[in-house]
């Protein structure tokens, strides 16, 4: 089935849901509220056989010139292995509240594609099982992938600071040539 | 050695002479550093990119077993460390800690760009070299350096030992 | 001694989340922190495991030693300086992550590629998936206990690496490909060396699996170890071999063909059981296939251009004797191109290839500027290791060390 | 006077196996090297002769670390436990005929209790460190020694009932009357048992578990460093040869061989020996690991059984026979 067939049955499926269909170089996105989100992808999953889901991740539209809906999007990219089509849905987050309906339960390997989400634009997944940071450290201030973390960070880690100082106190025990040896020697 | 304090002979202010001494220090460093430079065992510790070229060099075709340089899984057996790869804030502790469990003496090799200065990758979480946080001997350039680079800053590092003085850290 | 003491205190001051010493730990839970310095671990990953005797009750990855903020980079550079970033991601096989860049950047810009080019783009992978199952194959060996193969495999690797030295000048980051073709033809000299490749590579694979193959020992490694099914593994989110091994008909060359791989004539193997012994085949085959579509694309590599005239003047060989200098006209209009509306048309594409490691996407957002807007990468491995926290559970620790061999991780790609 | 020439022939027995030692860690890289199409050690010295020196040199210069959370006492006792039950072993082996120096009528009982004895220092090395690859290095090696002493011991009762002595002189000369003057072929399936447990019990490949490289980094001498850990490797090597030598002396007829070597007795044996040596790392360059579980199921399910088998067959043969 075409994927814009797919998108038209969604739109009549989730009347009101389904905010706008898109096409660029070919490629269908749908534009969904979030609230909808679990039940459009199940629906997806069990009627039109799209198991297999290739990408997860999540996009901060502040700076985005043109028209957009709200401040963060969550985008699944679908794929039928059996039909070979694919569809992406894109999920309206506002700003206020950035959560979304998790979708662990679909597909276990989605948990790690949101917990990066989360790592990296700071969107929550709602019913997660393991919701923790999982490429930068535990204690990590901000997500870096949204617009206003500049490149190269605004705050130092805090573990980096603690290692710089410790590597400070440890220099007195490294070898700094015959001399300083001689010294060392001396205090036994 | 603590007891040959009271015969030292002050040449300069700081720089003291044991007399009769070199006669025998002389040699016996020769002879340790001859040691140390011939067997140099890196712990095995692949960080990127570049730890793909340092097992190339230790494969069939560069050999480092050639110099007596066979990589070690434990720090605690290892004398040299070999930053192959971009380092990380989250890796950074890491780092120090492999370098901390190893034995005295123990030297440092920055394999590759990202090692010695960051690279390319001027961003929020990647520090920008390792001699941020470690005492580095030997940076080798490159993205990635081929082997031969490699083998080339070992060298380095066999003529620095060479040329040490007194690094005896078993009665140190 | 009174300084050795005092280095030992400092040192036991630590607060990293590292391993402690066995008398501190829970009586009841063994907890073992294998990594991010461990040999088996590919680089800088770290399993957490909880271990009852040798089983393993718990497992939990972690990852991110080596993130290097790669999204949030791209952001700031233009579509073609970003090649060079691609080459660092999956390290081990930088040749089909130049092709899977620059074939998502020319979807979302509407460039052709002229013919010529698609089959250097096409021969390229295949040599990188054979540096990259070469390097699977040695390591995943080592881990289970072989060492001899590894240095075999390696020797022809080194075969392909020169190769690749002489094409584009590098040996591991290649950055091959250019937006609207690739960067340089190839010579008749590189052409014989490859067909001398392509007629010796066979008789190393068969040198491989008599290593391995009949050896009971690895048998007994290998066969029933990490078994899924076919529905776990699309559950998994698993691309690539892992999920071939398992019986699932999925190859992004097949189903989205890209470059020229339409004209080619290629078998996807599959394997049935799911587990690590029929990964371990399919990758053995997929390299007998490999060097079939190498084959092919030496015999019939068309004549003409490698870089397509309507593309973005980005590409430096286009024109040949152009320099790039600052104030120079040629590089106002650069400059006035990377901020072209009509060149960089708002919109977002989500282009697949298929890498050795599996499925390798990318999904572009443009906002009409010359930098992207937003780069995701889809990255296989990030995916795998998830993948090892279910397959991890309930084996033992050796079975979980041919487990991450067995899912051709790279960290460079998980992180990124 | 007595005294004295049996401390000179102590000290030329462990210098020799040391020098040994030495050498064969030279050869195992050199072998292995070319094995794998490389060269193994080239530079330090011609042909790389001189790369154990070096290592020895560096080994010993080495900043000695004890670890802060380590039981200290146990931690520095566990090298010299297993360096000294390795050296004490080698007193009862017969280089040639009077060449031991100590003939003791229970020679066989002696090798093996020392071996056992050398298994403690592994234990406590891995329990002593207090680290988690040490720990687990430590209850592997504990678990394989216990499974596969009793293989190896039962595979070793055939010898003894053919040979009818538990002295190793005695049994060597008992081989005489046998087929080429070796208990080879009337104790094939002693010797089949008695190899792989022998590979067991030098933790070899493929039985190398406790030092499993890619799954507990070191095993249980992840923690040591510089000449506690060469202590270690030396025992190891030691272990070896007097595992080789054992299979020499029950096996293939000890000294004796196709004709006698004037001036030096020991040339038999001693090739033997090196002979063993050669397969130990021939076997390393070539096999893979075993697992756990499948280690313990080989030695309970399989050299158990066929050492029993072995021992009710050498019964059935001296009946027969008499």
């Amino acid at each position: 089935m075409e994927p814009i067939r797919i998108a038209e049955k969604l739109q009549e499926q989730f009347q009101g849901a389904v905010l706008g269909i898109v096409e660029h170089r070919g490629q269908i996105s749908v534009l969904v509220d979030r609230d909808v989100i679990f039940d459009i992808i199940s629906f997806l999953r069990n009627d039109y056989k799209m198991n297999h889901l290739n990408c997860l991740c999540g996009v901060d539209n502040l700076k985005r010139v043109a028209s957009h809906h709200e401040r963060f999007e969550v985008v699944y990219q679908l794929y039928s292995i059996e039909n070979r089509t694919s569809l992406r849905i894109k999920a309206q987050v506002p700003e206020s509240d950035p959560s979304v309906d998790s979708i662990t339960s679909l597909w276990t390997g989605a948990n790690w594609l949101e917990r990066e989400t989360y790592d990296l634009v700071g969107i929550k997944f709602n019913n997660h099982p393991n919701l923790k940071r999982v490429l930068t450290p535990d204690d990590w201030e901000g997500h870096p992938l949204r617009k206003e973390y500049p490149l190269r960070g605004d705050t130092e880690w805090a573990g980096l600071i603690e290692l710089k100082k410790k590597a400070i106190q440890l220099q007195q025990f490294d070898f700094h040539g015959a001399q300083t040896e001689q010294g060392a020697d001396s205090d036994d | 050695m603590g007891k040959m304090n009271n015969d030292l002979v002050q040449i300069k202010d700081g720089i003291k002479y044991i007399p009769g001494a070199s006669a025998i220090v002389g040699p016996l460093n020769k002879i340790i550093n001859w040691g140390r430079a011939g067997s140099i065992w890196p712990a095995t510790f692949g960080l990127a990119c570049c730890a793909i070229e340092m097992m190339v060099a230790g494969a069939a075709t560069n050999d480092l077993d050639r110099f007596g340089i066979i990589f070690r899984a434990s720090p605690r057996q290892a004398d040299c460390l070999i930053l192959a790869g971009t380092i990380t804030k989250k890796m950074a502790p890491v780092v120090r800690r492999v370098y901390d469990q190893m034995p005295e003496p123990r030297y440092v090799l920055a394999m590759g760009s990202c090692a010695c200065s960051g690279g390319v990758f001027d961003t929020y979480s990647v520090v920008q070299g390792g001699d941020e946080f470690l005492p580095v001997d030997v940076y080798i350039p490159g993205c990635p350096p081929r082997p031969e680079a490699l083998l080339e800053g070992l060298m380095k590092l066999q003529e620095k030992i060479m040329q040490e003085q007194g690094r005896w850290s078993q009665f140190a | 001694m009174g300084l050795k003491l005092n280095r030992g205190q400092i040192l036991m001051t630590e607060t990293t989340t590292l391993d402690v010493p066995v008398s501190q730990g829970d009586e009841d839970k063994y907890l073992l922190k294998l990594g991010p310095q461990h040999p088996a671990t590919h680089g800088v990953l770290r399993v957490d495991i909880e271990l009852d005797g040798e089983t393993i009750i718990d497992c939990d990855p972690q990852v991110g030693y080596l993130h290097r903020g790669f999204e949030k980079l791209a952001e700031h550079r233009t579509y073609a300086q970003n090649i060079v970033l691609t080459d660092r991601l999956d390290y081990i096989a930088a040749m089909a992550n130049n092709v899977g860049y620059c074939e998502a950047v020319e979807k979302l810009l509407a460039i052709d590629v002229p013919d010529r080019a698609k089959y250097l783009r096409v021969m390229v992978c295949e040599m990188s998936r054979l540096t990259g199952h070469l390097l699977w194959l040695a390591t995943h060996a080592l881990d289970i206990g072989a060492m001899t193969v590894f240095l075999y495999a390696f020797r022809e690797r080194e075969t392909l690496l020169e190769l690749f030295a002489e094409l584009c000048g590098s040996r591991l980051t290649t950055t091959y490909t250019r937006l609207g073709g690739v960067r340089q033809d190839v010579t008749h000299e590189l052409m014989r060396k490859l067909e001398k490749f392509v007629d010796e590579f066979p008789a190393c694979i068969e040198e491989y699996e008599t290593l391995i193959d009949t050896n009971r020992i690895w048998l007994k490694r290998t066969i029933g170890v990490g078994t899924i099914s076919g529905e776990k593994a699309v559950d998994l989110c698993l691309t690539g071999a892992s999920l071939r091994g398992s019986g699932v008909d999925y190859d992004v060359r097949k189903h989205m063909p890209y470059a020229a791989y339409d004209k080619l004539d290629f078998e996807i193997p599959l394997g049935e059981t799911g587990d690590t012994y029929a990964r371990y085949r399919c990758r053995m085959e997929e390299m007998r296939q490999s060097n079939f579509i190498l084959r092919q694309c030496i015999e019939q590599l068309p004549p003409g251009p490698i870089v397509g005239d309507d593309a973005p003047d980005l590409v430096m060989p286009a024109k040949p004797g152009r320099k790039v200098e600052v104030d120079t006209p040629a590089r106002k209009a650069l400059i006035k191109l990377i901020d072209d509306r009509d060149v960089y048309m708002e919109g977002d594409v989500y282009v697949a290839t298929e890498v050795p490691k599996g499925e390798l996407g990318f999904y572009f957002i443009s906002d009409g500027m010359g930098r992207p807007y937003r780069m995701h990468i889809r990255s296989p491995s990030f995916i795998h290791i998830g993948a090892l926290a279910t397959m991890g559970k309930g084996v033992m620790v050796a079975d979980l060390i041919a487990i991450i061999g067995t899912l051709d991780v790279v960290l460079g790609e998980c992180d990124r | 006077m007595q005294i004295l020439i049996i401390i000179l022939q102590i000290a030329v027995l462990l210098a020799i196996v040391l020098l040994h030692v030495a050498y064969v860690t030279y050869f195992e890289r050199k072998i292995i090297g070319h094995m794998q199409v490389r060269m193994g050690p080239m530079l330090v010295g011609w042909h790389g002769l001189l790369q154990p020196i070096a290592d020895g040199i560096k080994s010993f210069f080495k900043e000695d670390i004890i670890p802060e959370q380590a039981d200290k006492p146990l931690f520095m006792a566990a090298p010299v436990i297993c360096l000294v039950t390795m050296l004490a072993s080698l007193a009862v082996l017969p280089f040639a005929k009077g060449w031991a120096l100590a003939d003791i009528n229970i020679g066989l009982l002696f090798i093996f209790a020392m071996s056992s004895l050398a298994s403690y220092g592994v234990i406590l090395a891995g329990w002593a460190s207090n680290s988690k690859y040490t720990f687990l290095g430590g209850l592997r090696s504990m678990a394989q020694v216990i499974s596969y002493e009793i293989p190896m011991g039962m595979s070793l009762i055939g010898v003894m009932m053919l040979a009818g002595s538990l002295n190793l002189t005695e049994i060597v000369e008992a081989q005489g009357t046998s087929l080429f003057s070796i208990y080879l072929f009337p104790q094939i399936i002693g010797f089949f048992v008695f190899f792989v447990a022998m590979l067991a019990e030098t933790n070899r490949v493929p039985f190398d578990l406790p030092e499993a490289e890619t799954e507990l980094v070191s095993g249980y001498i992840t923690e040591y460093s510089g000449m506690r850990y060469a202590m270690f490797f030396m025992a190891e090597y030691i272990g070896m040869m007097v595992m080789a030598s054992i299979g020499t002396v029950c096996f293939l007829g000890g000294w004796n061989g196709p004709f006698a070597i004037p001036f030096f007795p020991p040339f038999w044996f001693i090739l033997k020996v090196y002979g063993f040596l050669f397969l130990f790392i021939w076997i390393r360059a070539t096999l893979p690991r075993y697992r756990y579980d499948q280690l313990m199921a080989l030695g309970w399910k399989l050299l158990i059984p066929l050492s029993l088998l072995n021992v009710v067959l050498t019964g059935l043969f001296k009946i027969l026979a008499n």
